[in-house]
């Protein structure tokens, strides 16, 4: 029993704040969210240099072979430093990837994907705004030896900035119906459209797919993977959100709690009212909560996987409804300066609106926690 | 106990809705003159000031009159009542009470007749919306007083032709809310200037406003020197009831509700889900209350009573209730919610609105220390 | 349009509330709680000589014939000061009785329940605590001309002070088969247990009939009085424990208030905290928006039928979830002395959770809005 | 990162198992000597003062064992480990740090078999539970201490045989603080008089302790003179993880699940509706986040570091849960929420516990002012 980090993971985590605050303090957000891109390809590839898109992926193909508990120890601080780049999506194409492809798929994409010569992302919902398997529609009609693709693939993820679309799609109406497919972005009949967001340090977009023939070799593992294998890219997704939603809330934390010593109302800081003070302990409060569940289900993804799903549903609840309350909190108790666009504080509330929205919002997965705690 | 109107009253209700129906295109419809040829005739139907004195080219309507003009405009989601909306709920009846005849004059009829433009300086850095603490010093000098410091959160102020500016005339008053005067200023007086401030979601209303060595003369002062606080407080006198918050609620939950209507949650229709109809039945009785509130108000005004702190229960009310209302329809939307759609601009556009009129807790401090008699703090 | 009280209904509310402040202050409260009848017949005596038990009945029977926004002005002072005695229970029994009953019942009953001689209760549901008319289980098996009746009935207000009970039938699966039986006390079959609770001021009771011959001119109506009759009690009932309710949270404000002023911490009254003041605000505009909600319900009763239920519904729903809210904040404001029996604010709290459950809780209510308001 | 146990631990887990399953009879089967016996076998099994060292009588166990200890118990649903709170908690961790081995060896031995009987003297009229207020007097004459004053909310005065009294030596002292020190003193001592407080819910655990001219000799005092601040914080330093809050937590959540599969709601099962379930799912994803809390905490802790507010977390968590948890107890009650039963006792009683470690409202101060370096108000 020791739920605490090692010292390398504590070394990993200084590693990464420096960097971060020396490569991109947010004044350079702002300039990367500005731009077409929507992220920093120099700064992508000292990433991939620093082996941290590798990080969870073996040594063989060029990865670092860590853990997710160690890939956590990065997301709180990408979501801390609000640093806008494809690393969430291509990490969780490429733990897919490395998890359900073949031999020779794991060969001809995890080093891309490790060395950021690649950047990857999933493509799941449809038609159907509902994150579970059995919404996802895309058909894949059987022909020359593989698929024919057509149809619209919303809210994915990096969609403009990826060159590998995982797109799910099914064959029939079952669970077992479900499979991924590989698709790369200069593939005849494949398209791609940002899709504005409030938040532009996370972008997404709109994939659409006409007639894309995907021959057999790019079905990832070479059969249809089922239901419970999309299941687990949702679990990915909410637990990586889940860890970047931490430092998102101490983002707004350390904003608001500075403000507060800061600002003066009738000689001394506001932050003695107890108005401001009892919020600011709720964030805190929360912060704690946050960690606890998120690191354990780290933990659980690997270490006690029957217990993961549940583990993550509970975080991504918790962190959906409170690092969304934290936003609202922030902006509050700055007052109108917490509404301009030159102070920092409405970046955070928007990454927070975005945090609870994506890969499922606390009703979502307090649904999915009520059914797996027998209510 | 009568929540009935008088034949009159319902006279003046049908008419209303009679114009409306021949008058107001539905929202998609209304072109890019639209406003001015509305504002036209409402010039002319002296609904612009409806209940302002008719001597002062105003409407002379009741305040249930003007309750039910503004409640059927709400409804029929027409634009505001005239195009100077801080001209016309502030200066206009701040002029009214305490203008000379000179000034009365001078904007009167601009205000009636949408030709004015005005924005109001309250707010200031450092200080707050706390009146009793601003600090942007006039001196008089000769027949001019010479301004120098500066206004924050000035909406509109890179547009208005005047501002409705308080500034401290005599800094060494007895209390804090004393030695305060009220200058009506032009925005083209030199040594004005005007910063943007962006806010949240891109738009531009919010201004600094730098005040230098700038010379208004003393004719422009309305009242007496060292009675703002009270010129200001007389201003809203006429509209305190607070049914104002109440009705631009109702319009936001019938919105709602078509989106719930619309929408899906866990794969079934969201009217489905008990706590989605029990969170949209709690907005519903809530924004009942304001109604009610509002009205409950109206009468302690035309029974005479002074208004005093009763907006701020409907204002707290509004405050506590748009951010849940837009979190319902982010929630309502799923991953849509990261987009850019009227929901997501409301729910990020809700903390301005919310700071607005005083924060939540602004609110609670002036019920619990005016109304509850509580210490300050 | 005049949303305010006349003269004579702020001469009224005076008077109530000086004979209150008089007659039954707290201490006097508790005395009566602690005694086996839960109220003082001679202050019973006192209310029929002032009129108030006949305050809403015809002035045949001896009542002075005044609306239901009259009888609030009383229960707003009755909750206030947490007077016990039957009043609301006979007022609901005596409203019955005169809208549905025969003229021979009218003139049998009502004059009695007018001047204090008989206190009556309503008793409408049985096995299922759902209160709905539909959910009514109780039996009535026709025979002798009339009907027999056997069960029990739950959750009967001041079951124990009453010698007329108004007890819901039914005879058929219908909404039709649904009828009210005027069944004294001291009839053959009919015992009475009180329900212990943790609010003595307020008395409830099991009602057992143990084939209880009900005779043709004790059926209310003289006939099955159908769904929409009983639904019509339950609205009373809510409206007539939300109007108490405000009464209630004004007492916990007053006290709450006073102790905010009183209690010294480092030398300042605690009231002026942020986390002091700003629930105390709450509870203020609560009462406010009860008072709205509950004025325009009882005047709607009468001269918007149509509109009652709905607003009878607002008013209940908020001023269940408001008042139960007061009272755990009233409690807490206080600190330990709070938590003492000695100490009056315990008394407020317990009574705010009989307001919550009595005829309907929030939940219930907003059940009821969702559908009126075509949610 | 690791979540397993050792297998010296999971033999302790087993071997606890065992003992229950050997010796625990459900709630229900509990006769009224079963205390008195459970006891004697936990004592036997040296699992009263579990984690104190051997030397001193003690179990010698560690930080997790203690743990699984409790958590294995909290399951079955066993009483306390001992039959003295207090004592065991407060006390005899006191005691060992800076007792000297003529107080060691008076009350270490009865504390360890359950034959003492502990309250504690902190909290005084007017100054609440802020130990740097107390005001009760303690004027040293020649060997003894004279106790002049009286505390209050003194939980099991009425039949305790001592009690762990703070009182104040030196008046004079710079801080708040200091000047502060720890009598332990028999309740039989001439000139204390308790008054009994009796609770919301009926019950007599609180008390007002009343002091007149007490003499207590200054071997009665714990730890050197003036620093008994110290003597206080540290008694708590051996169960600071915030773990207890969740175990408790645990068990309540599961009776409330129990009764949601047994209630109705709206005519229909209530785990049928939408609502109750996501409440209970956050009812349960917030104390699954306690008991990790507490889980971090201790690992802190088992690595040397000293532990300050993290208490203040779990206890705030606690004080934020256990009211809506009695409510939605109690709303899926219905009219039975009215009467007299288990869940009708906790909405009651919960106000109290609330209150007990400090109320909410003070945990955020904490939590404000000690982590985040807030000024005080």
């Amino acid at each position: 029993m020791d739920f605490g980090f090692s010292e390398e993971q504590d070394l990993l985590r200084a590693q990464v704040r420096k960097f971060l605050e020396d490569q991109c303090p947010l004044e350079q957000v702002r300039q990367i969210a500005a731009g077409d891109e929507g992220y920093c390809p120099r700064l992508w590839g000292q990433l991939a240099e620093l082996g941290w898109l590798g990080l969870t992926l073996p040594e063989e193909f060029g990865g670092l072979g860590l853990s997710w508990v160690d890939l956590v120890v990065i997301l709180e601080e990408t979501g801390r430093s609000l640093f806008p780049s494809p690393l969430l999506s291509t990490l969780l194409a490429a733990t897919v990837i490395d998890q359900h492809g073949t031999a020779e798929q794991r060969q001809r994409w995890l080093p891309a994907l490790i060395d950021g010569s690649s950047i990857a992302t999933v493509a799941l919902l449809d038609e159907q705004d509902y994150l579970v398997p059995q919404a996802i529609q895309l058909q894949g009609a059987a022909g020359d030896g593989g698929y024919r693709l057509s149809g619209e693939k919303r809210f994915v993820q990096d969609a403009t900035a990826a060159d590998l679309f995982l797109v799910a799609f099914r064959t029939g109406p079952g669970d077992d119906d479900l499979g991924l497919a590989l698709v790369p972005r200069q593939a005849q009949g494949v398209s791609v459209a940002d899709t504005e967001g409030w938040d532009r340090t996370k972008r997404s977009g709109v994939l659409t797919l006409d007639a894309v023939q995907v021959d057999a070799d790019q079905l990832l593992g070479a059969a249809m993977l089922g239901a419970p294998a999309i299941a687990s890219i949702i679990d990915y997704g909410a637990l990586a959100v889940s860890a970047e939603a931490i430092g998102v809330c101490e983002g707004i934390l350390n904003l608001t709690s500075q403000y507060a010593l800061d600002r003066e109302q009738f000689g001394s800081p506001i932050g003695r009212y107890q108005g401001v003070k009892h919020p600011l302990a709720e964030i805190y409060v929360d912060i704690e909560c946050m960690k606890s569940l998120v690191y354990y289900a780290a933990w659980a993804l690997e270490a006690q996987p029957d217990d993961a799903p549940a583990a993550i549903a509970k975080a991504k609840a918790y962190a959906a409804e409170r690092t969304c309350n934290a936003g609202v909190a922030g902006v509050q108790l700055h007052g109108a300066i917490g509404y301009t666009d030159e102070y920092d504080m409405q970046l955070f509330m928007k990454r927070s609106k975005w945090s609870r929205a994506t890969y499922g919002d606390e009703d979502f997965h307090y649904d999915r926690v009520a059914g797996y705690g027998g209510i | 106990m009568d929540f009935d109107f008088t034949e009159k009253e319902q006279a003046f209700r049908a008419e209303v809705k009679q114009f409306i129906a021949d008058n107001l295109p539905p929202p998609e419809q209304r072109g890019e003159d639209f406003e001015k040829h509305w504002h036209a005739k409402l010039i002319e139907k002296k609904w612009i000031g409806f209940s302002w004195p008719k001597e002062y080219g105003g409407g002379g309507g009741t305040l249930i009159e003007q309750f039910i003009l503004k409640e059927e405009m709400s409804k029929a989601l027409a634009p505001d009542l005239g195009s100077d909306f801080m001209g016309l709920t502030w200066v206009g009846p701040a002029l009214i009470r305490h203008g000379t005849e000179e000034q009365k004059k001078e904007f009167l009829p601009d205000l009636l007749n949408c030709r004015s433009s005005w924005c109001t300086g309250y707010s200031e850095p450092d200080v707050g919306s706390d009146l009793g603490s601003l600090k942007l010093r006039a001196v008089r000098d000769g027949d001019d007083y010479v301004i120098n410091g500066s206004k924050i959160w000035t909406t509109r102020a890179h547009v208005a032709r005047y501002i409705f500016l308080t500034v401290r005339t005599n800094p060494e008053a007895q209390s804090r809310y004393s030695g305060i005067s009220v200058l009506l200023t032009p925005m083209n007086t030199p040594g004005i200037e005007v910063r943007p401030i962006v806010n949240i979601v891109g738009q531009h209303h919010f201004n600094q406003v730098f005040f230098t060595d700038v010379r208004v003369p003393v004719s422009a002062r309305l009242g007496a020197e060292g009675e703002g606080w009270k010129v200001v407080m007389g201003a809203l006198a006429n509209e305190r009831s607070g049914i104002s918050e109440s009705t631009g609620m109702e319009r936001h939950l019938e919105k709602l509700k078509e989106l719930a209507r619309n929408s899906q949650k866990g794969g079934k229709p969201a009217l489905q889900d008990a706590e989605v109809r029990r969170k949209l039945a709690r907005f519903e009785t809530q924004i009942s209350a304001m109604r009610l509130n509002g009205l409950r108000n109206l009468t302690k005004q035309i029974k005479g009573a002074q208004p005093s702190s009763e907006t701020s229960v409907n204002k707290l009310l509004r405050g506590i209730l748009e951010i849940p209302m837009a979190d319902l329809a982010m929630s309502l939307l799923g991953n849509e919610a990261s987009g850019m759609g009227e929901w997501q601009f409301d729910a990020l556009n809700f903390h301005g609105t919310v700071i607005g009129g005083g924060s939540p807790n602004i609110q609670r401090n002036i019920i619990a220390e005016r109304v509850l008699g509580l210490p300050k703090d």
